[in-house]
């Protein structure tokens, strides 16, 4: 199968459906003219024109703002966030509109919009620029949560995104626009709620999500070495959560090892491993294992960074914790 | 349009107080010929409906009947009705949460109103929003948000769809004075100027944002050098006379809706009662509050009518009085009807969901 | 002892702070003249002044990042959030400024800010004003946040807050201003970091915070009339943890409830149940329990607002389910 | 003042691209009889520090010796020089995250900024803020946010604190012409001119905010008309003259430390470079890079020195060369030194701790 990298899945999956759907725009900094701060939307400025390829002032509260009320009657704006962590900024247009207005109406309207970006660190950007902030979103009842690990998936369930008649948060990792991977020419959707099995094993099953499917994938082909079978499980939408895959990997592993890029306190990772510590109490064989970002922001400096997130050894260590506690 | 538009160059806001334009001869004349007798006669009765509708609503909420916030919109109604006059079915309208008022001039019913306000399932939002929350999609109505500021972004958006479709309406988006220091203003009225996006920008400035007089809460007071900034045409008008408003947005709209022209007003009005029905307003004088009703929109309009002979003094009480059954009449409707089903807290969350919402089992 | 109002409790921490030091002072939206949106601050402008009390415009992101701007150069702001629904326009001086100033700085700086106000439900309010939002800032290192259930609590955590040299967030429940409850005349503090145990008991532990004290109790009463004898551990401070408290408590009972009032996904709850869950795995006798908002926004209607918050009756039924599954 | 804030009632910003201003007699002649040989000659070394240290971190980020995001200032030296100059140690400056420039002005040494690019310990900030988080408390010096727009408050909180502790002092606050439509310029600008907060707000109006050209990005280029909405004085003025900058930074500064009155400045200015190292600038012509070039704020000031015989050519590039070598053996100062211990990470976190920080252990 040809391979295209994670950013151009992205930008087929936004182009093919703006050519599908005339009601899809993509606004946002910097990605018309500059075609994208990270280069997704590349060349959609030449193919689409300035009505629907759209670059925006600073003032994120404002552009997320105007893609939701342009949802609210019928459009159906894709609003990059150059960073999730301006997106911070914008919060309150997410959650007090975005997020409520379905039930505040009674249902009579919906907010079909995406707001995707980047997220997670970026390598050495210091403590504003690298944070993971999946959380914020995953707590909020009306919104959707998807989170890509590879550009099959980003591609599929970008497109998916952009379909529902719902918000759609869509965070992809900063360091993962350059990663290559196989994707079909046929037109494929991967659907909202669904995890993937990225990696089946018998002794211990690692749940994780976007960037850290490859540091624990990475951890998984070591340990087989030492003869540990790990099944990594990806997540991919965070919200709602895929349990029936959690339930059926861990039914068969009965250990759990979760794994994520960022804080610990109040994440996903930490409800994610309460779901499974109550639903799955009887199937558990030794308490679930968390791997996790060092509870502190992300400094600059180059040991620092390295020492305080989460890493294949760490990972490794893990999964031996969780597989050597007896049962 | 400048005979109607001249800008206060004003001192303190709160001696400005509401401003004060006498419906001239000049101005009468203009408006007969522009307005039916009706179309006049129904500008009033609008009026008097949301009046005797307030007055109701504050009483049922001091009944126990209404609850959580209700901000109350009388004293402003000129406003609302005068602007919602000038529109088009296919325009659009964004209001805040001290919007009964707007929502009914803009169509909706007197009993779908109060409904909500009830919190029940025939309320225009199904009994879910109350108060701050009355939509309309029909109507284009999409009137309350509790966040102050928070939908000044959704009016720019309205305002972007209108473009992106060409669909040749106006979207009107209705604030406070106290709203204007958010930062969500700023960055919509730069984007809505930046891509003349056809919005008008209403500041309802009756003075005070909760107890806090502008003058307090903002290093300007003639707020219309908020659209200097931005380059936006804009016009400071007296809010209490219906007619000016109705002229000003007429002509903001026809422009927004032919060149997409976004336009800021600053309308000056007063809220009679307190910010909330838990604000005693004490922070104002008695003396301010009456000097305020001297110049009451429906009195003032209804003088007008008489000394033009549209209508008559008993007429006009007819008007009253029909309006006052119809509060009337909404209130029991309201309370006759149920309490929406619960699980419709489910239901109307998302549009499309497959999984088990986690809550409480719906019996 | 004399009984204050919860309120009233607020006000006696932040003006015997204010007396006691020059650097303190209370800004917010209508606290001044108004004496406050629920009349915490009632008096106090009278009393201080407006150089101490002021009033600011409804901006918040804007006089939250002056606070935490006047405390990085030595001042000790009380920033008050007429609700912490507003709040979320802050967030970014909260996360990006407050918590990161220091390790941005490799220590050179402090923000010993209070960002003070009501949270929760209170009442019919609708969506946009009745959230429990304490994820969004536990979730973040570099801030502290606290939450007191009774007047007594609020005093003297207020006044630690105040005194903290950290940037606090400092949650109090809507529905508890108008709660009376003994305060002594005497200076006290309460730890920052420590839980309190409002009630003893074998059979369960309940693990809970704010209004959801009172509910835990109310319900825990019932159940002893059942025959079933609760524990109601009041966590207080929520970042950080206090985990001892806990243990002990968890090591004695084997059973436990969590009780929020909020929703669940990625939640403090979530976070509490999972630490519970996997540090004290072997001496859980059955998986914890979970009570908390219905995943949804809170409507105004105000028979789906009752049925959408936590009441006692739920907690007693999580209770009985985490004590009648067997060990 | 007046005779230099002439407001340029400009076309299209990239029209007007740096602005431009001779020094003129007048201004030299008012120049020297405020200024010692010495300082003019100190405010001219302070720009080619600058340059060269800019260069060479430049450089050094190629090499991969600098990670993350780097901004440089190379273009932009007078206004930073020109503002500090007018400084006085009581006064605070905070800036965004292109503010290597900005922390060397302010007297920071080249040594310790560099080392913060490195990560290195004996950075300013301990290695671990980087480029974007200069911060020296003792120099009053809080330069670097990488949110757009979030160090504007906190610049009005430190003109709070000046004014509550009565220190008589000035903030002044840097941020780009793209920073202007966020909200926190907004908002902050209000409760700055409501309060009289003493502090400058400086924009660095070099036509772009990344690949956003100024008229791209604000429905008005003429900035100074953000002030008129706050109704605070302003000024626009050509910041590739130093003289300029610091002519008009003086007089603002005194006004502010004397009377708390905050003011608004727009100083047209230039980057030579992309945005960060890792922006080639395709947005931008050749000409225009060159055109402004021809503007250069080292160059004029070296030919003004030259032909006012305050120094010989020779001298001043004896200056460049110690310049030059200054940023040489700050480049080997950083490499030479360590990296700062991972406890640091724990350490440098919350003042008061007393729990166990949860990750990973320190070996
Ligand atoms: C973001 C936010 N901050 C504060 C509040 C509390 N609040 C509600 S209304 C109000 C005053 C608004 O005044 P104004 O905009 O003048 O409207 P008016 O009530 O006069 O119609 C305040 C402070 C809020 N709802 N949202
Ligand atoms: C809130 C936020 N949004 C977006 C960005 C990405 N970003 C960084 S710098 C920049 C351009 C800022 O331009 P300007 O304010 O003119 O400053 P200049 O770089 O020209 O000095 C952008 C969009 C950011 N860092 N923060
Ligand atoms: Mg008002
Ligand atoms: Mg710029």
């Amino acid at each position: 199968m040809r391979k295209i990298l994670f950013r151009e899945a992205l930008r087929e999956a936004m182009t093919e459906e703006m050519e599908r759907d005339e009601s899809v725009f993509l606004m946002g900094e910097e990605v018309a003219q500059y075609n994208g701060a990270y280069k997704v939307s590349q060349g959609m400025l030449d193919q689409f024109g300035p009505k629907r390829v759209v670059d925006t002032p600073i003032a994120e509260l404002g552009f997320a703002g105007i893609g939701i009320g342009a949802a609210m009657v019928g459009l159906r704006p894709i609003i990059e966030m150059m960073t999730f962590n301006f997106a911070i900024l914008a919060l309150d247009q997410v959650v007090n509109t975005a997020a409520k207005m379905r039930s505040m109406s009674g249902g009579q309207l919906s907010c079909p919009v995406v707001i995707r970006g980047a997220g997670g660190a970026g390598g050495a950007l210091g403590q504003q620029h690298s944070q993971s902030l999946e959380a914020q979103y995953v707590h909020i009842p009306g919104i959707k949560v998807m989170m890509p690990a590879t550009p099959y998936d980003a591609k599929g369930m970008l497109k998916t995104a952009i379909r529902d008649p719902d918000p759609v948060i869509f965070i992809e990792s900063e360091i993962l626009f350059g990663l290559e991977g196989e994707v079909p020419e046929e037109e494929y959707l991967i659907p909202m709620g669904k995890g993937d099995i990225k990696r089946e094993g018998t002794d211990c099953t690692i749940l994780t999500w976007s960037r850290m499917v490859h540091t624990s994938l990475d951890a998984a082909k070591k340990l087989e070495e030492e003869g540990i079978s790990v099944e990594v499980v990806d997540l991919r939408t965070l919200r709602p959560l895929d349990k029936d895959i959690i339930r059926q990997s861990v039914k068969k592993t009965n250990r759990v090892v979760v794994v994520e890029e960022g804080w610990h306190w109040a994440s996903v990772g930490s409800t994610i491993s309460d779901f499974v510590s109550r639903d799955l109490f009887d199937w558990l064989d030794a308490p679930v294992e968390r791997v996790h970002q060092a509870d502190t922001p992300l400094p600059y400096a180059f040991n620092m960074e390295e020492f305080t997130l989460p890493n294949a050894e760490r990972i490794m260590d893990a999964v031996k914790k969780a597989c050597y506690t007896k049962a | 349009m400048d005979t109607m538009t001249e800008q206060l160059e004003s001192p303190p806001a709160h001696e400005v107080r509401a401003g004060y334009s006498e419906i001239t001869p000049e101005q009468g004349e203009r408006i007969r010929a522009r307005l039916s007798d009706e179309k006049i006669l129904d500008m009033y009765e609008n009026m008097v409906r949301i009046r005797r509708f307030e007055e109701r609503a504050g009483r049922a909420y001091q009944q126990g009947k209404i609850k959580g916030f209700c901000h109350l919109y009388i004293g402003q109604e000129a406003v609302a009705v005068g602007a919602m006059s000038a529109l088009e079915e296919k325009d659009y309208v964004v209001a805040a949460y001290r919007e009964h008022g707007h929502a009914i001039a803009r169509g909706l019913e007197s009993n779908s109103v109060m409904a909500e306000l009830f919190g029940r399932a025939t309320g225009c939002s199904g009994g879910m929003g109350g108060s701050m929350h009355i939509f309309d999609t029909e109507k284009h109505f999409y009137g309350g948000w509790g966040i102050v500021g928070g939908h000044i972004p959704t009016a720019g958006g309205i305002g972007w769809a209108i473009k992106y479709r060409e669909e040749g309406a106006v979207c009107l988006c209705f604030f406070g004075d106290g709203s204007v220091p958010q930062g969500a203003f700023h960055e919509t009225l730069n984007m809505a100027a930046l891509w003349k996006l056809p919005v008008i920008f209403i500041t309802e400035n009756n003075l005070y944002g909760m107890g806090t007089a502008l003058e307090r809460a903002s290093s300007v007071t003639d707020l219309y050098k908020k659209a200097l900034s931005y380059d936006i045409p804009h016009h400071t008008i007296d809010g209490q006379n219906i007619f000016t408003v109705w002229e000003t947005i007429d002509a903001c709209a026809k422009e927004a809706r032919e060149t997409g022209t976004p336009s800021f007003l600053d309308i000056r009005t007063y809220r009679y009662r307190g910010h909330s029905m838990s604000d005693p307003a004490t922070y104002r004088t008695k003396e301010e509050v009456q000097d305020a009703q001297q110049r009451d929109p429906i009195q003032r309009l209804h003088n007008w009518i008489v000394e033009q002979e549209i209508a008559t003094d008993e007429q006009l009480q007819d008007i009253d009085k029909a309006m006052k059954q119809e509060a009337k009449d909404a209130e029991k409707f309201a309370e006759d009807s149920d309490f929406p089903p619960v699980s419709d807290i489910y239901d109307k969350v998302y549009v499309d969901w497959s999984w088990d919402i986690e809550g409480p089992e719906v019996k």
